[in-house]
């Protein structure tokens, strides 16, 4: 491997998170950003062809090293490591609405999903997959959600142009989008 | 969460069925689903009395999302029997919008779907766990312009002086805003780029204003505009004639 | 690599300790020690002489991989220039008043504000953009707060006189602030 390749290797051994390339970049003042991509480019083939438990990935602009997940179970059943837990279903549904529509404020996810969302949108934030990106126009300037760089590592996506597309869904989202601008001011009377 | 505390209350009917939904949509839905009706003609006036006995045992904490949906399901079927004209072309479906939020939600479970099967790839797969000990890692510089602090003095004379009004018309241009912002900075640099006056994530509109505003000084003599070659950054420089102050 | 050596390396890669050797072979029943221990060392070979970042190492008692010493200063270093942070959209808003209106208490920022900006200052403070500058009169004798030199620095600033439309909008905010609670008060005097 080239010296350079071993250094990335060694930087990314050493963080959880994945490192950017311009943060990669500056490991080696004197490295080309086409250098540093050859290493990196170096550096998954040794992984992959000369057959390696771990593999270069990319994810939330950035790259990491992770497990093979063949590996997963042997690793968990000896108590080594352990899988984080599943998100609820409240909060992917919330996220997917905040994904494809940030930045968007509560009361719009509100509108949208049926149910108040106030403490799904906590403990979203507290596990850092989203975050608050402005204030939006209108009554109490309500607080706009956005997602973080760690949602995209979540659901291992390289940038938010990789989120599902909207014409590969069944109903499309065009569709909607012009329907949608009505703000739901008739609201029912009160049942008696 | 409303699983959990449902389940731990056992086995009377609806309860432990219930907590299943993650709200009146996707109860609706699976209405919809086993009844087997058309979700475009949606026979109200059943659906309504099979929602209302789905929810009949929900604990009032829990109901509060239900009981608004069963309330538009009742005020639709009050709509759907009054008489209406047959050469009415500008009836409306009292169903419409109803039509369009089950569709809505039914693209958003569609995408939850996705996300988990992306996050179940994702979470087979351990990233390092081990990190060498040593100092806590330094804080992040800080980036921090002008412009961003000009625009939040901007944001706070504006939000203190309206009065909270619902704003519905969307935001117009603010050219003479966008001006004394680009006007305030080239007070200090002679020579600035249009990253320094436009925001990191800027809305169209204020991305639009602060272009307009620059066309705008441009054209009093202001500044000079310059892009060195195609697609750099436009390089704003103080004219020495508005260097007055 | 034998699918053991693969197997090991995406265990000691996952797991947040060093792994002893017994712990290591409950990952395969069906390998034994003497399998463990050639699969150790073709990981070790494998990192040693292809030429790697990493290379196991033998510490408390069991196992890790660990970058090798002679890169730790770059990426210590690259550490150092980790992408800028930004500020949010409160705490901007926060620092303009500060900023422009200095000393100022807490409450006054509150009554600009409209929100609370408790944790907000307890940010704006720890990042040494702002310092408390004495206290005010009244009841508690409230903390006040001004903006630092590292804020100055910021701007390339060589004092607040320099700020631009410092006067203007020094009057528009105690405007505001002295405008919205009290209605028993005068229209503020004109400012010199």
């Amino acid at each position: 491997m080239t010296p350079l390749a071993k250094l990335l290797e060694a930087a990314l051994f050493a963080s959880a998170r994945p490192i950017t390339t311009e943060e990669l970049a500056t490991l080696d003042p004197e490295a080309s950003p086409a250098a540093v991509a050859a290493a990196l480019d170096e550096l998954r083939e040794q992984y992959d062809v000369n057959g390696h438990g771990v593999a270069l990935a990319e994810a939330g602009g950035g790259y990491q090293i992770l497990t093979r997940p063949e590996y997963t179970e042997a690793i968990e059943r000896a108590q080594l490591a352990v899988r984080p837990s599943r998100l609820s279903g409240a909060s992917l549904e919330t996220l997917a609405i905040i994904a494809y529509r940030q930045p968007i404020g509560r009361l719009e996810i509100e509108e949208i999903r049926g149910v108040s969302v106030g403490s799904v949108l906590k403990s979203l934030h507290e596990r850092g997959l989203i975050d608050i990106t402005g204030r939006g126009e209108g009554l109490g300037r309500p607080l706009l959600y956005g997602t973080t760089s760690l949602f995209l590592e979540h659901f291992a996506l390289r940038h938010l142009g990789e989120l599902p597309r909207a014409d590969e869904l069944a109903i499309a989202l065009r569709h909607l989008e012009s329907a949608t601008p009505e703000p739901d001011e008739t609201v029912p009377e009160p049942v008696g | 969460m409303a699983v959990a505390l449902a389940a731990e209350r056992g086995p009377s009917s609806f309860d432990v069925e219930l907590p299943a939904f993650s709200g009146p949509l996707d109860l609706l839905l699976s209405l919809i689903r086993d009844e087997k009706v058309d979700i475009y003609d949606i026979p109200v006036a059943h659906i309504a009395q099979q929602f209302l006995a789905r929810i009949r045992d929900l604990p009032l904490d829990e109901a509060a999302d239900y009981l608004e949906m069963a309330a538009r399901l009742v005020r639709i079927k009050a709509q759907m029997l009054l008489p209406r004209n047959e050469a009415d072309d500008a009836w409306e479906d009292p169903r419409a919008e109803l039509v369009r939020r089950l569709l809505e939600y039914q693209q958003v479970r569609e995408v939850v779907d996705r996300f988990e099967q992306m996050a179940d790839a994702r979470r087979n797969r351990f990233a390092r766990a081990w990190l060498p000990e040593g100092a806590p890692p330094p804080q992040a510089p800080l980036a921090l312009s002008l412009v961003e602090l000009m625009a939040a003095v901007d944001r706070v004379l504006r939000a203190a002086r309206e009065p909270a009004l619902h704003e519905v018309v969307p935001r117009a241009l603010d050219v003479p805003g966008a001006i004394e912002i680009v006007r305030a900075v080239l007070l200090l640099r002679a020579r600035i780029r249009w990253r320094d006056v436009v925001q990191q994530g800027a809305e169209p509109w204020q991305v639009l204003s602060v272009l307009l505003a620059l066309l705008e000084m441009a054209k009093l003599g202001e500044l000079r505009l310059a892009q060195p070659r195609p697609f750099a950054d436009v390089e704003i420089a103080r004219d020495a004639a508005g260097e007055a102050a």
